[in-house]
């Protein structure tokens, strides 16, 4: 059952050559798309570490979109490859963390495809609304030390959630 | 550092761990003899016996050196990183348990459900009235206790403000030496501790920089697991030779032991100097030397790797930026 | 031996006998084996689609569903894919389906719907729909059909006329062009015969207008024989049985409409292909056409094998030099762009 | 210490406050961003004003401020004016974040509550940045005073010979053996009638004999290394087999040479040359040039007839093809067009009936020095057409082929009409769908052409055929198509049929724009730096496009493009040094282990690997900035400035409003 009145937050990464332009371009054009995906202007997509996206998933994004230049297009010649290099292997890496793979996409968008961006993206805030939130450690607040003397930390769970009843 | 007139007091305890690192500290060989020469050994459960209570009895910061090693498994290991904390002078995450979780971090890939589960289920366990541990029994005696289990095992620097850190999987004998050496320096005045936060008892580089190999321009056809390579190259970079080896994002200190003898390094100590994610440098390292660029070809390179959370989150995962799987995170 | 399952269609039993007899006559030459599917039905040709989608395209399909019950190989002939049709609105009916099952997957699921009834099941894109021109030139190729030629069927001026179904719509970009493909043309020649440049080569024949609108079909017709006569072509070969019987069938009707005499026979040319091979024109099928074809074999059926080319005389080059034409290769590469 | 930050929003008149609460945003910076430094937050009605960039100088003067953040329109657009801003207060300009509410925000969503709380993110997401952001100096790199043009067309020769009479040496490669381009193909231009060779030849003539220019036909770039003001080029000039110290250009070996060959590239395929050969008499360079694929010498070895009357032995067979190495600041490409292959529109029965010519194949028919010497006759080379008919747009403005209009085929229809009314009294149809006739002197031509009786039918043609259905069709061409005005069909007989085909990127404008690291747009045209506003610059520095390069335009405007490209790469030149990017990568050496993953990532070879301490090291110079290693490190021992990772993980969790001021 998808949730929808669940608005889910992105961030989006953008190369400055390709895919930015292509988000001013769908600006200019006022092409209206999903609000969800806060955007990240990068020189290029090869400069994207794994580390920014799983920090913003763990920070509390629902889902993280990739962009750059088509394959063969990148201003830097070659560097897009190594961007869907690293995504496929984050991909796998995320999988085996339980994260669905969808939560994180790649799409090549150049400076004349303001139209293609602005569909791409709306398309994957969709995808993002029907898996749900991700809600990765906002309620545990574990990232903030405890302070001294909490007792109940939510961190211990109570005894029911797996204790069998002994047959009596 | 005050210390009244007596020897300083020293005390080590061990959480969710394997042991290991006490027995690492034995391995400094005479070492252990200065350690009993300038310290007071006031609680080492491994070695001496002592009781919570004569814990809880001392003052607060009576302890001069802790090295706790283990992570925070249960509510009593908590409970004695608190106490232990209250204490102590100098607070040690010694080992990489206390520094990121370590093998027992793995148990983070599955709820904490399952762990019981399997523990109490497994084919060689004859359990078939499916009796699991009570938090509580009533006996003769009185009401029997054992701690409660947390949903995640958390590094101790989560749960408590830690001075310094050893990484390794024990720590290198050497280095825990060199340790010991700089505190009793510390004590008679002679050195000064390094700042709050710091890593001690490794170097500043990566493994790479101590590994006897030689190493070229990276540019990775397959990956493959070393069983299924034929005869290892002796001189040449694992990595190279398509083998999965950490090295290039581990912390050095360890000599590279490991890749010194063929053995791919598997990142037992942890990331290098302020990273902030272990896995995601292994993430970007691996893929971003394969000679590969479409998605298929890439894929079926990556096939070389079956298991790639484990490769890159062996040593790592509660330390991680993600910790544990999401299941694990969701039991109420 | 490659083998091919046979999808004959109606026509082959009436007014397209001609078409089947010659076929079995230039299998055994060409070493072809057609293995026929068994149980198949009409394929609504252009009437049925025009009139009601499901019900024409399930009728369709259940020759595919039972076409692809013979794919795998049986007792010693390896299995094959393709599914060969002479006639040319079978094989656009055919095509058409295969296509649109896979483009409208909800069609696909009603049509299969449909073959349920008959516990029959097609899923789309499993077979190869292919005609018989394409499998000729392409599989068996141009360089086995010159070498098999016995009777070369030089002097004999042959128009060569594609119909309007087979290039069009061409989904799986199998002809040279899909204005002017030239197939039938390098077939022709390789048989030996004079083929002119026929420009209305995909030009209708008018199809089942003659049912419903003479007026129009003999207009389409007259078209046709005007510029193949004009262009003194001495016959038209088609390799299609409508087309055929449009223009053989109608041809005086259309000379009383428009008070013209043309006499323009017009053959299968797996007919031409026969007597090319050395058969006896009675084996083929030759004289059963309406407008008979007599006189134009006479430039052939009496020609004694000339043992020697006859070379034709150089043309001394003068003039503006013709743009290179498209080899067929560049031709499809176009078109598949 | 904690930054001072001063947050800035603009309106953009209603651009942004149309759809975001511009107030609402500022008052929500200054409290709840107050404890990460936000000390000031304005909004204002033009932040981009001169006024807007007081407000801001003003601000840092008086209140000291050590960061500012402008939320307005994107970077690309006014990044550099709020960086002169505070350059100009004295705080250094790479201190300033510019986050993009209008373009990202106001202009792509209606729902003002959502585009408000977005900006609010985007604000967050910057500051948080900001804060990260250190300051960086530009670097200086010298300008090589050199310039290399590639293409010997008229945008070109324009080019080449702006720079070279402002005193600078320029490199002008053209693949052929000649420069002059298509227009060297054409007789007359329009809209002045103007013979266009005797336009054009002075001007080839000028850049083939001007101190300035190097002028090097026959030639290809094979390779481009390098950046802005120190292009390395590697040149390869195929070897002519002819000695050009020795040879006069007397012409003589053509005459001897007994190989004639169909002229495919300057003739269009409609008359001949010889093995040996210079494409047209008024050729610069005028040194013929020996095609070794049709060469008997060169096939059987036998023949040297033009070695034999060569009266200043300037033959040499083996001559090798040569690689020069050259060094320049900056290179402007005016590669040109490809024409529509009318093949590929087979209805219109291009190749195979006989009297269908091309635009440029008529362009030759018509030129006096063409092989019918000017005389518009049929295929046959004889009879001259009684009736002609041109089709307008063929293979442009067309979903099959190519969408765009080409521009010039309208005029080229309209002068290909005088010129047959003119020449052979014909009358003349001419086929358009919209007649297009925008610049100065076009319409009037138009009305002329009108009045000279040629016959205008509205409507796409559908069909040309030789299929005769009515007597007075025998023996013509048919062109067969709807008459959109008299609202029917109409098949109109004629003797001849001129295909006004449209202009298309050339066949490799791929690899040209790959091998010069730039981009080309949707249709292969190559992808100009701003459409608009900067048509002849590229997004690579130092790269210039124009001509039809850039996209099908007409004689005029390559020509001032030609000109604009030479404006703008003297600007670089004179400025004598270029200010790059300070966007780095650094190598901290202590904590590089020398395991050298990142070696094989750099396209422009800027990582090296110093063996004897085992580390590796970046060179600044070489640096895109792309931070394709920053990324890659193992280590984290690689940092880029300007998109640091502290700068990006800080605008993530601002982004994702985590650094908020506990409520």
């Amino acid at each position: 059952m998808t949730d929808h009145n669940f608005e889910p937050t992105i961030i989006g990464f953008t190369c400055n050559w390709c895919s930015y332009r292509a988000s001013d371009l769908a600006g200019t054009a006022r092409m209206k798309y999903a609000p969800n995906v806060r955007l990240i202007r990068l020189m290029c997509s090869g400069r994207l570490d794994p580390t920014f996206v799983l920090r913003a998933l763990s920070e509390g994004a629902d889902g993280v979109m990739i962009t750059g230049c088509h394959p063969g297009e990148c201003h830097y010649i070659e560097q897009n490859y190594k961007a869907l290099r690293r995504f496929l292997l984050l991909r796998r890496v995320l999988t085996g963390l339980g994260i669905e793979p969808e939560r994180v996409k790649l799409v090549w968008a150049s400076a004349a495809e303001g139209a293609r961006f602005a569909s791409e993206t709306t398309a994957f805030v969709e995808e993002i609304r029907k898996l749900g939130p991700l809600n990765w450690g906002k309620d545990e607040g574990e990232r903030r030390k405890d302070e001294e003397g909490n007792k109940n930390s939510s961190f211990i769970i109570q005894p029911s959630s797996f204790e069998k009843e002994v047959p009596a | 550092m005050t210390v009244n007139g007596s020897k300083p007091k020293f005390a080590m305890y061990w959480a969710a761990s394997c042991g290991g690192c006490e027995i690492a500290v034995l391995n400094t060989h005479e070492k252990i003899l200065d350690v009993d020469a300038n310290f007071d050994v006031v609680f080492w459960p491994v070695a001496m016996d002592a009781k919570y209570k004569d814990v809880e009895a001392m003052e607060d910061g009576s302890i001069l050196l802790t090295l706790f090693n283990g992570g925070i498994r249960n509510d009593e290991n908590e409970h004695l990183a608190k106490l232990l904390r209250r204490k102590s002078q100098i607070m040690v995450s010694f080992g990489s348990c206390a520094c990121e979780g370590c093998i027992p971090g793995l148990a983070n890939l599955s709820p904490v459900g399952d762990i019981v589960h399997a523990a109490y289920n497994t084919i060689t366990t004859d359990n078939p009235n499916e009796i699991y541990p009570r938090i509580s029994y009533d006996v003769p005696e009185g009401e029997l206790h054992i701690p409660k289990l947390a949903k995640v095992l958390r590094p101790l620097d989560l749960v408590v403000d830690v001075d310094c850190y050893m990484p390794g999987c024990p720590p290198e004998s050497h280095q825990i030496a060199a340790v010991i050496d700089l505190v009793i320096k510390v004590v008679k005045g002679e050195a000064e501790l390094p700042p709050k936060g710091s890593v001690i008892g490794a170097g500043d580089s990566t493994v790479c920089d101590e590994c006897p190999r030689a190493r070229n321009v990276k540019s990775i056809k397959e990956f493959k697991r070393i069983q299924d390579i034929a005869p290892v190259d002796p001189d040449l970079c694992l990595l190279e030779q398509g083998i999965p080896c950490n090295g290039p994002a581990t912390r050095s200190g360890c000599n590279a032991r490991c890749p010194a003898v063929g053995a791919q390094c598997i990142g037992c100590y942890g990331p290098a100097e302020g990273v902030m994610d272990y896995g995601a440098r292994l993430i970007t390292a691996f893929s971003s030397v394969i000679d590969a660029n479409t998605t298929e070809e890439i894929d079926r390179i990556l096939d070389g790797i079956p298991d790639p959370t484990g490769q890159v989150y062996r040593f790592n995962l509660a330390g991680s930026l993600l910790k544990a799987n999401r299941d694990a995170w969701k039991v109420k | 031996m490659k083998k091919y399952l046979l999808y004959p269609g109606c026509s082959m039993e009436s007014s397209g006998r001609a078409y089947r007899d010659s076929i079995n006559a230039i299998v055994e030459p060409l070493d072809l084996h057609f293995e026929e599917i068994d149980d198949w039905n009409c394929c609504g040709a252009t009437e049925y689609l025009g009139i009601n989608l499901i019900p024409a395209y399930s009728l369709i399909a259940r020759n595919l569903a039972l076409a692809a019950k013979q794919t795998h190989p049986v007792n010693g002939t390896e299995g094959t894919r393709t599914v060969v049709a002479p006639c040319s609105a079978c094989y656009l009916n055919l095509a058409k389906a295969d296509y649109y099952m896979q483009e409208r997957p909800s069609l696909g699921v009603k049509v299969n719907e449909a073959l349920a009834a008959g516990d029959l099941q097609y899923t789309a894109g499993t077979l190869d729909v292919r005609h018989l021109i394409d499998i000729l030139v392409y599989d068996v190729g141009l360089e086995k059909i010159r070498s098999a030629v016995v009777r070369p069927l030089h002097g004999l001026k042959v128009a060569p006329y594609m119909g309007c179904m087979l290039p069009r719509p061409d989904y799986q970009h199998r002809w040279s062009d899909h204005e002017h493909p030239t197939e039938l043309d390098d077939l022709l020649r390789a048989l030996g015969a004079d083929v002119i440049d026929y420009p209305l080569t995909t030009s209708c024949c008018g199809g089942h207008m003659t049912q419903i609108g003479p007026e129009t079909a003999f207009e389409l017709i007259r078209r046709l024989v005007a510029d193949a006569d004009e262009r003194d072509a001495q016959l038209m070969a088609t390799v299609c049985p409508m087309c055929q019987m449009n223009v053989d069938a109608y041809q005086n009707e259309m000379n009383r409409f428009f008070g013209t005499d043309y006499h323009m026979p017009i053959l299968f040319f797996t007919q031409l292909m026969g007597l090319a091979f050395g058969r006896e024109p009675k084996e083929l099928g030759i004289g059963v056409e309406l407008v008979n074809s007599r006189n134009a074999l006479a430039h052939i059926g009496v020609e004694v094998p000339v043992t020697q080319e006859p070379t034709a005389p150089r043309k001394k080059v003068e003039g503006l030099p013709m743009p290179r034409r498209w080899t067929k290769h560049e031709g499809r590469k176009e078109a598949v762009k | 210490m904690t930054e001072k930050v001063g947050v800035y929003v603009c309106h953009c008149g209603s651009n942004i406050a149309g759809t975001v609460d511009v107030e609402d945003v500022a008052h929500w910076a200054a409290e709840k961003l107050g404890h990460q430094g936000v000390i000031i937050a304005r909004e204002y009605k033009f932040m981009c004003s001169s006024l807007g960039q007081e407000l801001i100088e003003k601000d840092i003067k008086e209140l000291g401020l050590t960061r500012v953040v402008v939320a307005a329109c994107s970077p690309h657009l006014h990044e550099k004016t709020f960086r002169i801003a505070a350059k100009n207060a004295g705080l250094n300009p790479y201190l300033v974040e510019l986050a993009s509410i209008r373009e990202q925000v106001s202009w792509v969503h209606s729902d003002k509550v959502v585009a408000t709380a977005k900006a609010k993110a985007v604000v967050s997401g910057a500051v948080s940045r900001a804060i990260q952001n250190a300051p960086l100096e530009e670097l200086k790199v010298p300008i090589n005073s050199n310039t290399l043009v590639v293409g010997g067309g008229i945008a070109g020769i324009q080019s080449a010979l702006e720079i070279a009479n402002a005193g600078f040496h320029v490199y002008l490669v053209e693949r052929e053996p000649s420069i002059g381009g298509h227009m060297a193909q054409f007789d007359k231009t329009f809209p002045t009638l103007d013979c266009s060779a005797c336009i054009l030849t002075p001007r080839m003539v000028e850049a083939g004999t001007h101190p300035n220019i190097t002028l090097l036909t026959w030639s290809e770039v094979t390779n481009v290394a390098g950046y802005v003001g120190n292009f390395h080029v590697t040149i390869k000039k195929k070897a002519r087999f002819i000695n050009e110290e020795l040879c006069t250009g007397c012409g003589i070996c053509q005459e001897k040479c007994p190989k004639k060959v169909i002229d495919d590239v300057y003739e269009a395929g409609l008359g001949y040359r010889k093995a040996v050969y210079t494409p047209f008499a008024q050729a610069v360079p005028n040194f013929p040039v020996m095609d070794k694929d049709n060469c008997t010498y060169f096939e059987k070895g036998t023949c040297k007839a033009c070695e034999k009357f060569c009266p200043t032995g300037a033959i040499d067979f083996n001559q090798q093809d040569e690689l020069l190495h050259i060094d320049v600041g900056n290179i402007v490409l005016a590669t040109g067009y490809d024409l529509f292959d009318a093949r590929r529109v087979s209805n219109y029965g291009y190749g195979r009936l006989p009297n269908v010519f091309t635009s440029l194949e008529f362009e030759r028919l018509s030129n006096a020095a063409g092989p019918t010497n000017g005389n518009i006759v049929l295929r046959d080379g004889k009879t001259a057409p009684k009736s002609v008919g041109i089709i307008h747009c063929v293979g442009s403005r067309d979903r099959n082929f190519n969408n765009y209009c080409s521009v010039i085929c309208c005029m080229q229809g309209l002068k290909f009409a005088h010129l047959v009314h003119e020449r052979t009294g014909a009358t003349v149809y001419n086929f358009y769908i919209d007649m297009r006739t925008a610049y100065k002197a076009y319409d009037e031509f138009y009305q002329r052409v009108l009045e000279e009786g040629t016959l205008f039918v509205r409507g796409k043609v559908a069909e040309v055929t030789d299929a005769a259905r009515y007597s007075n069709e025998k023996g013509k061409l048919i062109i067969q198509t709807e008459d959109t005005l008299a609202g029917k069909q109409r098949r109109i007989p004629v003797d001849m049929v001129i295909l006004s085909s449209g202009l298309q990127p050339r066949h490799d404008a791929k690899e040209v724009g790959k091998l010069f690291g730039i981009s080309c747009s949707m249709d292969g045209w190559f992808t100009e730096k701003h459409p608009k506003l900067d048509p002849v610059a590229t997004m690579t520095e130092g790269i210039y496009i124009v001509g039809c390069a850039q996209g099908p335009k007409d004689i005029p405007s390559s020509v001032a493009q030609g000109a604009a490209a030479s404006a703008r790469v003297l600007d670089k030149i004179l400025q004598k040094e270029v200010a790059l990017e300070p966007i780095k990568a650094t190598v901290n050496k202590e904590m590089c282990s020398g395991c050298r993953i990142c070696n094989g990532l750099c396209p422009f070879n800027a990582i090296g690997f110093l063996a004897d301490d085992n580390v590796s090291e970046i060179n600044p110079a070489l640096c895109q900035g792309c931070g394709t290693c920053v990324a890659a490190c193992p280590a984290g021992a690689i940092s880029g400035t300007g998109f640091s990772n502290e700068q990006i993980i800080a605008q993530i969790d601002g982004l994702l409003m985590r650094n908020l001021e506990p409520a």
